[in-house]
This record gives structure tokens, C-alpha cells and sequence, in this order.
């Protein structure tokens, strides 16, 4: 519960590390913040090991630090630096990890699907009982690709557990604009387990993953989770840049931020007396510290050194 | 005249053809908001039918623009970044480019893909592609690259006015540029280059967000006593080539400018042409200036290394006609 | 009642023709007969018109011919003939004839579904009352296109019929090895009007396309209809000169071969007294005779002139 | 040494292999019963795990392929015919050729996709395309495309056994060519060009299928006192640039053969590196003998007017050596 605790408060400090380094002009990229999703990547990756991978999105900061991802070597990523995560050769939208199952962010929508679905084959053909999770948005599931990967992931019993992140807009549309129906119901089609939670509730997200990944770990096949949220921040911080419209009311957002996931499992920690407020305020403290320290380490690191980049796009082979 | 930004050219244009014909239709993901500025505020005043947001399927989206064209729409797809054109690639590939010659040349595809291109933003690998060598190689699809607004606006007004398929590629970010645009109703022809600068040494030919660094070098050289020609190719499909072989039969000498990666690049395909139908006006090898084969880094200082600038053009340019031997 | 039977004895007379013709070496290219699914095309072709556009697969010399297009030029077609519908330059898997709303037979499996959608959002801006038809396979029920199209049109509310041949094999798979659950219930989860049908029965197809095309024309929206066949020829006609190994097996084969649509729809006429037995009789020896006229028509024709193909690939743009 | 048929070494190698290396394992559509014959009899041996028919949805088996790749496999995607890269291309283009930039170097992506290219059998445009160009240009993913059994199986043992995403085109229904193939257990390096013909007079490059008529062209110059030296890329990417060069520096004259369309072709920027890099060795014009910017055509008498034949290449080749101006 803690664990879960200082994961969201991780992700949240970390974004907000990033939104005001973007707003300072300290980012080369943009960033898709998470805030207020936490407690998806947080309740889902609590069950998950190093070598469980995840596929996940544009919006991945959150997915990336709850399975374990290094921070320090997230913002290097972020801020264009060798020591980035990816040698700065990827960004915000690539932060990937394959040492500990992280095998990426990514820029398309909908491509984590796929590469999950193959990553689920690989598990299965391994036999270990590991399992793959692949977060996507309610924009994401318009993709064929959703379709399709339940499909060959049902047919063929794969250790995968597809979550989709429900935060009301695909960019600058509000979900119910571009997405026919309910999602869970094309998931449903399939037969195979299907859960709606709500997804500020990290317990309730805890308790769904935990059925879904013992599920397959167990061989029972793929599971499917809808996590209804909200996305507080806009699509990506550089649109206030350029909207000329407003396209959400702030009296839409508003009760969204009393439904605050930190603070909705902080309550339930204080109340189950897991812990006292004192702990909590702590825990905060150490972890806007790391992050600043972080931060100022990224921006103190080298960039790249440009030749690396031959070495990189093929393994043992000059482009 | 009036003196506008790439992007609002293009966006004047819409408008514009939007009024002029009702047929004209446009579709795309967040195009009544409008990311890039170029669709922005067709929704208000031409409504939902005409101007639609559609869900994130550019698979379909592809498709349905060769169904709503076969239909008797011209239809406008906006793509967003190119990288989104692989997302939807079969129906461009296996139906848009394919279609008219299967049915024994039954239909008319007016179809206009509009899409933003390239990098210099560290949007990293997977928003910054420069995707105009795969369509050039698949036959059917014109590809027109504008760089002034002029050109943003006469070549747009012959791709949705004209009856093929169109790729209509935005430099990126680099919409910002500005330019004159005259007031009356002027379209620039597929296939027809400019020569944005005589001379005599050398031809530099290039197209969309490269003119920029290339007329700057030719500009540099010329301080060098180099006088270079330079030529803008404003549409890869059809290409020009008789305009880029005339150069080079005055000047002898010619260096490709490209911001598609090197292999197979629109700027190899030009060399290929040159080095068959001007060799005997050749008097010093054929110069490519390229993006390396690789993906595009993040790290601006990485991309800044990949992308071909003006001192890189002016360096070569150099070289090659004060040691034609290499 | 009369007019779906002669469509479909016409349709199975034609790809007997094209069979024959195929083993004898006359065809340049191969064939996929739709031979045991005549049913489907002539019940739904029945409800629409000229200006109605269909899509249609690999396997569409059967929609071709319900929808009206004509016999002569689409076996000249298939001969490689400058007389052929498309002059040659198409193909079995290409005939299309748009002045008849047949936009296009397509060696794309899915590819009719994003194209058929396109041509119902040009309907639908007409107001004309126009409504869009895609016939498709149950193994291209599997490709994601099928789930985007569903959602756009769902949205929209497009004219727009979707009719899936589910004729049990996907080439040389049989559809429960590679298609997981109902593919009705991929559909039932947008929640437009669904049908399942026997496929191999001309009324009821009727009847389920009469309800689904006078909906989209009042403005409905779209509709799914599954029509339950079966494939009795090989995927396609060059099968057997490459197949080591059977797929099926003739037991599987011959119930259905009882459940011919055409035998079926024949005594239906006959037990209603719409005719007589002499009257079906006249009817096919007709019909054999015009195709018999037909094929060595097509065989006599020239091949396409070359330099056509210049003046094709664009409309007045040399390629 | 024993004589096969191409697609026989493929099959034998594919059988080897899976021996082999118990991480090599194979899926798509249809694989078990194998149109092409390459597959064939593998899932008897082998079994559903490591050979497996897939549902039609490429679109998500060449993103599966990274995801198992990336998962410790070493794969291969059967993707049928090559049109259908088109459909599964945006994990192609976008993850394949780019994901290990992207994640810094962090995995590698033993990929094998295998697809049967090119014309000649009246498949009509949509099973007929020859896709190179495009993979060429994506600068992430190796392109073979053996002409010889031996080759077929030598890169092929090269492709699954690398670390790298490679496209292995075979030429479709003309994989019934026969010949001999070692026994032992060689292997055919990528980026290694093979000169199958000294000559003297003139240079022809050429791949895959075009090897044949190529091949039959020299002979027939021959006759006319034309020595033509003959070389198969074998790989387009990475492309063996200095047996060409050398080969130029030695002839003077080229002409390159490719099936692929003309804009943007293999052939192009084979032209384009020679134009370049041995132009002072150029004794003539650069040629190239490629298929024009067309769908492919249904009917037989116009599909052989586009594929490069053995006559056109002989012609071109004895007037390029006979009047060198053209
Ligand atoms: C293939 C593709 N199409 C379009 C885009 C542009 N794009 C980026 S994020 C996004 C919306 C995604 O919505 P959703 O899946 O709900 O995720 P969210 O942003 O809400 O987390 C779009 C359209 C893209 N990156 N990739
Ligand atoms: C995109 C694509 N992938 C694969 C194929 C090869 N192929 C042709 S038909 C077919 C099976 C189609 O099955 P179904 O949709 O059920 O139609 P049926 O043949 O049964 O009528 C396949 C895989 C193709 N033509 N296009
Ligand atoms: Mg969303
Ligand atoms: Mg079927």
C-alpha cells in the first residue's frame, strides 16, 4: 500500500518536475503528462516484476517509474543528456527500460498493442510465468491493432493484460466525440475477463490487476481492464502555445481534482492506520528532494556525443 | 500581395477552396482544433460535414479517402505527422496509388494528403520523418513539398483542384516561414521547378524546408566568387527534370540538397536522372547532401548533426567546383 | 423471388465457366470461386440500385454480377482482354464497374471495409438516400480495420451495410483456428442492428439485407449482417497444383454441398408456384448459352494495347 | 553439393536453423501449410509453438515480431506476399527500423520477414509489388534478395542468425531456379556483392530476379564481342558499394537492372553512388533498366512490357558501349 503510496507520489513529483522544466525552456521535446492517472501504472505494476514486460504510450513518465525505472535516468532522458536513459536518443516519448521490462513509450498510438501481444508470445513460449501488460488510451483502442490483439491473444491463451487508460479526451476530443460505444464491450467480444475500475482508486486498480495477472500467470490467458480516469493536465504542455479555443471547461476539471488519486489512497492509508500523516508529509519531502537533485543532475550531465548514434540503430552493423 | 507565414497561406487556401467548390471535403484527426494552424477555423465556418474530426484509425481513414473520392468528393486528408502516412501505408499503397490502373482507369481519386514533415524540433524518431522517396517510388501518388508561402498556396490550389492523389507535405514546425502571396487566383503547376537563382558554376537543387540553408550557402558562395544556381523541384512527382538537366548542362556541376534519409532519396533518384541524361555536361561528380541512414535522434545537438545545414552545403558546393577531381 | 434466382444461376454458371477455363489453361491468372455463396450477393443486391456502391474481395465475381455488372465484360476481364471491364489491366480480383456502384473486387483482404466506408460518407453528405455495401470474409473480420470502420460508422451513423461471408476458412485455416469468439459480437459491442443468417438461404438473406438498407436509407445508420456459409471450392482454383497435403475433408464438404442456395431457392419458387420446373429449366439453358457466347467472345477478343496502361495510371498526367 | 530448387534451400535452411537454434521460431498467415513451399513441413516437425498460423492482421504481426524479438526470440514473420508489407508496414517503419535508436541502443531485433516479390504471373497490382525501394530508405532494416540457391540459403542462415531486422524477398513463383548448394554449413555475409561474370567492357548490377535475364543479356554480348562484367547485390541493404565501384573503375560503364519501380529505386540510388563515387571512371552515361512508374498490369502482353527482359538489357547495354554519347 505504502509502495504504491511513494509510486504515485514518484510519478506526480517527477511530472511536475518536468511540466515546469518544459515551461522554463529547459526541455528540447514536449511532454504528455500523467498526472492524475497514477494510480493505473501504480495498481497495475505493483504485481508485476522486472521481468513482466510493459509496453506503454506517449504519455509514459508514470508507467516507466512504477515498473521500476530509474528517475534520474528518466529526466537525463528528458532533458537530451548521454546519461539519459536512452543515451537522449529517444525523449518523453521513448523512455524505455528492457532491463526491467520497460520495453518502451511511444510516440504511436496504439503500437504498444502489437509489441505487447508479441512480448505476451515470448512469454508464454518461456514458460516462466511471466506476463505482459500493455497501458494504452481510450484514443488508442479506435486503432485496428486493439482488435486485432485480442483476437490472437485470445485464440492463443497469451499471458497479457491489456489496460486501457480512460481519461476522457484522445488529444483534443472529448472521448465520447470519436469512441462509439463502451470500450470494454469490444473487449468483451472476446470472451475473455473483462473489468471496469475507477481508475483514481489505486486500490480498486490493485485488486482488478491482481485477479487479471494471476490469471495469466497461471496460463488462463488474456484479461482486459478499463480504467476510467481523467487527464488533468492538457494533451501535451506545449499547446497553450498555440490553442487559440479553449476546448474543456475548467468547471469540468474541477471535480476531477477532488478525486485527487494520491490523495484518495493517502486518506485511505491514514484511515487503515497504515501510517501516520507525519510519514506521509516525510516520504513527500524525500521525494521532491531526489527529484530535484535529479533534475539539477540532468541539466548539469553532457549531451550525447553525435557519433553514437552510428552504433546504435543496428546491433554490431553501421547504418 | 500580402506578406504571410507558410502556414497561413495554406490555411487562406482552404478557406478559399472550401468556397469555390462544395465538393471539397477534409478529415483528419483534431482538424477542427488544428495542431499545426492550417485547418484552423474551416470547422466554424463550414461545419461538421465538410470539416470532421475522425477517431485515431488512420487505416481507415486512408481507405475511406479513396471511397469518399471515388464518391465525387475531393477529398482532403490531414495526416499529421508523417510518420501517421506508415500508420495508414495500405491503403495509400495498395488502393490509392494501385486503384485507377486496376479498374482499366474507371476512376478519378482527387484526393489531397496533407501531412507535416521532417525534423529540427527534437520530436525524436517517430514525429519527424521525411517520407516523400517511398511515395515517389510507388508510381501513383503525386508529391508536391512547398517552401514559400506562394508555392504553399499555388500548389495546393493544383492538388485539390487536380483529379489524382496528392501528397501535399508541410515542412513541420517550420510553417513560420514568410513570404508574398499574391491576391488572385494563381496555382502553380505539378512538374514545373524554379529557378530561384541563376548561375552558372553550379546547380543546387533541393525542395521544401531545404531551400532555405541552400539558398542561404548560395548566397555565402557567392561571396567565394561561386555563382550557384539554385533550383527548387516544388513537386517530386511529376519532378522537373528538364528544368534540373538544362541547369546542368550550363553549369556542369550539381550538388542534391535532401532531408529524406540517403538511401534511395529523392536527391539519389535526381542523381540517377542527371548522371544519364546531362552525363555529357558533367564535369565533376554528382553530389548528394543527405540525412544519414539512421532514425532521428532526439538530442538536438544529435539532429542538428543529421540534418543538412548551410555550411555543409556551402562546404561541398566548394569543394566540388574547386576540385571537380573530388 | 425469380430475379435473385437467375442472378444466382447466373453467377454460378459464370465461375463454372471460369473454372473450366482455368484448368484449361485459358486464364492468365487464378480465380476464387464463390460458388455455395451466391445466396449472399443476390440477397442483398437485390435492394439496391446502380448509385448504391458495394465492395467486394478477392472472391467477387458474385457481387459483381448481383450488382448488375456485366457478364461479357467481366469474363474478358478475366481473359486479359482490352474488352475486359477494366481492360484487361485488373484481373479476377479486380473487376469493378463504377458506373454500376461496383467499386472495386480487391486483392486487399479488408481493404473493401475503409474503402466502402469512404464511398457511405460520400452518401451520406449526398442525401440521396444512397447506401454503401461491404461484402467481406470472416478471416478479413480478423483484420482491424473491421473494429475502425465499425466505430467511424457507428459515429457518423453512415449508410452503411456491413455483410460478412463467413464461409468457415480463411484460405486454408479454418475460421476457428484463427478467429476467436462470435464475429457477430464484434459488432453487437457498437450496438447497431446485427443478424446473423444462413447464408445459403436467398430469403433470409433478403430479408435481413430489406431491414438493413431501408434503415440506412431513412438515415438509421449502419448495420451488421453475418451470413453463416461455406466455401465448397479450394481458396483458389491453382490449389491443387501446389497442395501436398489436404485441409479438408470430403465429409466436411458434403452436407453442405446439400445445402446448395440455388437448389434451395429453386424448389422455395417452385413450392410457392412462382414457376414451373420448365421455366428454371429455359432459364439455365439460357444462361449457359450466353456465357458459353461469352467465354469464347472473351477468348477471341485482343489483349489490351499496351500503351494504354500510359494513360491509366493517372487521369491526364502521364505516369 | 547438391542441386535444388531455390525455394528448396530456403525450406532446407528454415529446417536448419530451427534445428539449430531452439530461440528461431516462425509465424503468419498460413505458414503451416505453405503456399510458397518455403514453410513447408515445418509445423510437423516443429510444432505449434515454434510455427504457427496467424489470423489475417499484419498490422499487428510485425509489431508482435519486435514485442518477441524484443522478448529474446529470434523470429521470423512469413508476410506471404510483399504487398502486404504495406499493411503491416507502420510497425515496420515506425518500431523496427527505428526502435533501437530510439531506447539507445538497449535491444537488438533479430527479425526475419519474408515476403515473395515481383511480377510475371499475372498476379495484377496487388501481389506483385517489389517493396525494396521503401525498405531501403527506412535506414533501419537489411533487405536481401538472394538469386541463387546457394544464396537463398547462405543469406538466409545470415539473416536469422544476425541481430538485426532483415527483409528477405524471394522472387514469388520463380523460386523453381535450380542449383547447387553446398553442404556444409556456410553462410553468405551481408554487404558482399558477388561478381558472377568478369568483363571488361561494361558493368551490370543487378538483384534477384532481373539476375537471369541479366545473366542471359551478357552471354548474348558476348556474341557481340560486349565483355560484360556481371555482379548480384545479393543485399540492397547494406549494399556492397565497392565491388561496384571497383567494377566501374574498371569498365567505365553501368547499367543497372531492377525490377523495382524507376523513381526512387534500387537502381536510382545504385546510380546515384557511382555518379558520385567512381565518376571519374564514367566513360558513358549511367543506365538504368527498371520497371516504369506503373501498378503492375493484369494482362500478360502488357506485364512483360515493364519487366526488364533480356533483349532491353542487351540493347541498352550494346548501344551504352557502342555510342557512349548517348
Ligand atoms: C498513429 C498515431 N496517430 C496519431 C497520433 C497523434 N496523437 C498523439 S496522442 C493522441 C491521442 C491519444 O489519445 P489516448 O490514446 O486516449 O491517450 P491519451 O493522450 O489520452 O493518454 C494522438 C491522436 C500519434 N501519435 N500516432
Ligand atoms: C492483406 C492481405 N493479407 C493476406 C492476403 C492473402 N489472402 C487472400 S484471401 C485470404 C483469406 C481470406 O479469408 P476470408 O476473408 O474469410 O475470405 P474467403 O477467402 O473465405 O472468401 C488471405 C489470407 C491478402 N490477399 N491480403
Ligand atoms: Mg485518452
Ligand atoms: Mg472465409
Amino acid at each position: 500500500m505504502l509502495a504504491m503510496y511513494r509510486t504515485m507520489l514518484l510519478i506526480r513529483r517527477t511530472e511536475e518536475q518536468l511540466r515546469d522544466d518544459f515551461h522554463a525552456g529547459r526541455l528540447p521535446g514536449g511532454v504528455h503528462l500523467y498526472i492524475g492517472q497514477e494510480a493505473i501504472a501504480a495498481g497495475v505494476c505493483a504485481h508485476l516484476d522486472d521481468a513482466d514486460p510493459i509496453a506503454s504510450t506517449h504519455r509514459g513518465h508514470g508507467h516507466y517509474l512504477a515498473k521500476g525505472g530509474d528517475p534520474e535516468a528518466m529526466l537525463a532522458e528528458v532533458y537530451a543528456r548521454e546519461t539519459g536513459i536512452c543515451k537522449g536518443m529517444g525523449g518523453s516519448m521513448h523512455v524505455a527500460d528492457f532491463s526491467r521490462g520497460i520495453i518502451g513509450a511511444n510516440g504511436i498510438v496504439g503500437a504498444g498493442l502489437a509489441i505487447s501481444a508479441g512480448a505476451a508470445f515470448a512469454a508464454q513460449l518461456d514458460r516462466e510465468g511471466r506476463v505482459a501488460v500493455c497501458f494504452f488510451g481510450d484514443g488508442a483502442a479506435n486503432q485496428g491493432v486493439f482488435m486485432e490483439v485480442l483476437n490472437v491473444a485470445t485464440l492463443w491463451k497469451l499471458p497479457l493484460l491489456l489496460v486501457c487508460e480512460h481519461n476522457c479526451y484522445s488529444e483534443f476530443s472529448p472521448s465520447d466525440t470519436v469512441t462509439a460505444g463502451e470500450i470494454t464491450d469490444r473487449a468483451r467480444a472476446f470472451n475473455i475477463p473483462c473489468s471496469v475500475v475507477d481508475g483514481n482508486d489505486a486500490v480498486a486498480v490493485w485488486q482488478a490487476a491482481a485477479a487479471a495477472v494471476e490469471l495469466a500467470r497461471d496460463g488462463g490467458g488474456p484479461s482486459f481492464i478499463e480504467a476510467k480516469t481523467y487527464r488533468i493536465y492538457g494533451h501535451n504542455e506545449s499547446e497553450v502555445h498555440w490553442l487559440s479555443s479553449e476546448y474543456r471547461d475548467e468547471t469540468e476539471i474541477e471535480p476531477w481534482r477532488k478525486q485527487d488519486p494520491i490523495e484518495r489512497l493517502g486518506s485511505f492509508i491514514l484511515e487503515n492506520g497504515v501510517c501516520a500523516r507525519e510519514n506521509l508529509d516525510a516520504l513527500d519531502i524525500e521525494i521532491r528532494a531526489r527529484i530535484a537533485a535529479a533534475a539539477e543532475a540532468a541539466a548539469a550531465a553532457p549531451p550525447p556525443d553525435p557519433e553514437l548514434m552510428r552504433d546504435m540503430m543496428f546491433s554490431g552493423q553501421q547504418p | 500581395m500580402a506578406k504571410k507565414r507558410l502556414i497561413q497561406a495554406i490555411n487562406d487556401t482552404l478557406f478559399a477552396e472550401m468556397e469555390r467548390d462544395p465538393k471539397v471535403i477534409l478529415f483528419g484527426e483534431d482538424v477542427e482544433i488544428s495542431m499545426f494552424g492550417d485547418t484552423k477555423g474551416l470547422h466554424e465556418r463550414f461545419g461538421p460535414n465538410r470539416i470532421r474530426n475522425t477517431p485515431i484509425c488512420e487505416a481507415t481513414l486512408t481507405g475511406m479517402a479513396v471511397g469518399a473520392a471515388a464518391g465525387g468528393y475531393r477529398v482532403i486528408l490531414h495526416l499529421m505527422f508523417s510518420n501517421f502516412i506508415y500508420t495508414g501505408f495500405d491503403a495509400i499503397a495498395n488502393q490509392m496509388a494501385k486503384l485507377r490502373l486496376m479498374t482499366g482507369g474507371q476512376i478519378k481519386l482527387p484526393i489531397t494528403v496533407i501531412a507535416g514533415y521532417g525534423g529540427g524540433r527534437s520530436t525524436a524518431a517517430q514525429h519527424s520523418d521525411t517520407p516523400y522517396p517511398l511515395l515517389m517510388n510507388l508510381g501513383g501518388v503525386n508529391v508536391a513539398v512547398p517552401s514559400t508561402p506562394a508555392d504553399a498556396a499555388g500548389l495546393l490550389k493544383t492538388a485539390i483542384r487536380g483529379d489524382n492523389p496528392t501528397f501535399y507535405l508541410e515542412a513541420g514546425g517550420r510553417g513560420g516561414e514568410r513570404g508574398e502571396v499574391p491576391d488572385d487566383d494563381f496555382t502553380v503547376p505539378f512538374g514545373s521547378a524554379r529557378v530561384c537563382r541563376p548561375g552558372t558554376d553550379v546547380t543546387l537543387v533541393s525542395v521544401g524546408a531545404m531551400m532555405k540553408p541552400t539558398l542561404q550557402a548560395a548566397g555565402a558562395l557567392a561571396g567565394q566568387d561561386i555563382d550557384a544556381e539554385v533550383i527548387d523541384c516544388r513537386t517530386l512527382v511529376p519532378l522537373d527534370t528538364e528544368t534540373i538537366i538544362a541547369s546542368v548542362a550550363k553549369t556542369g556541376r550539381i550538388v542534391i540538397v535532401d532531408e529524406a534519409r540517403d538511401r534511395c532519396s529523392a536527391a539519389s533518384h535526381i542523381a540517377a536522372v542527371v548522371s544519364d541524361e546531362a552525363f555529357t555536361h558533367l564535369k565533376a561528380p554528382v553530389k548528394r547532401i543527405t540525412v544519414p541512414n539512421v532514425a532521428m535522434p532526439y538530442a538536438p545537438n544529435v539532429e542538428k548533426t543529421v540534418i543538412p545545414n548551410q555550411e555543409q552545403i556551402a562546404a561541398v558546393t566548394e569543394s566540388l567546383v574547386n576540385n571537380p577531381d573530388k
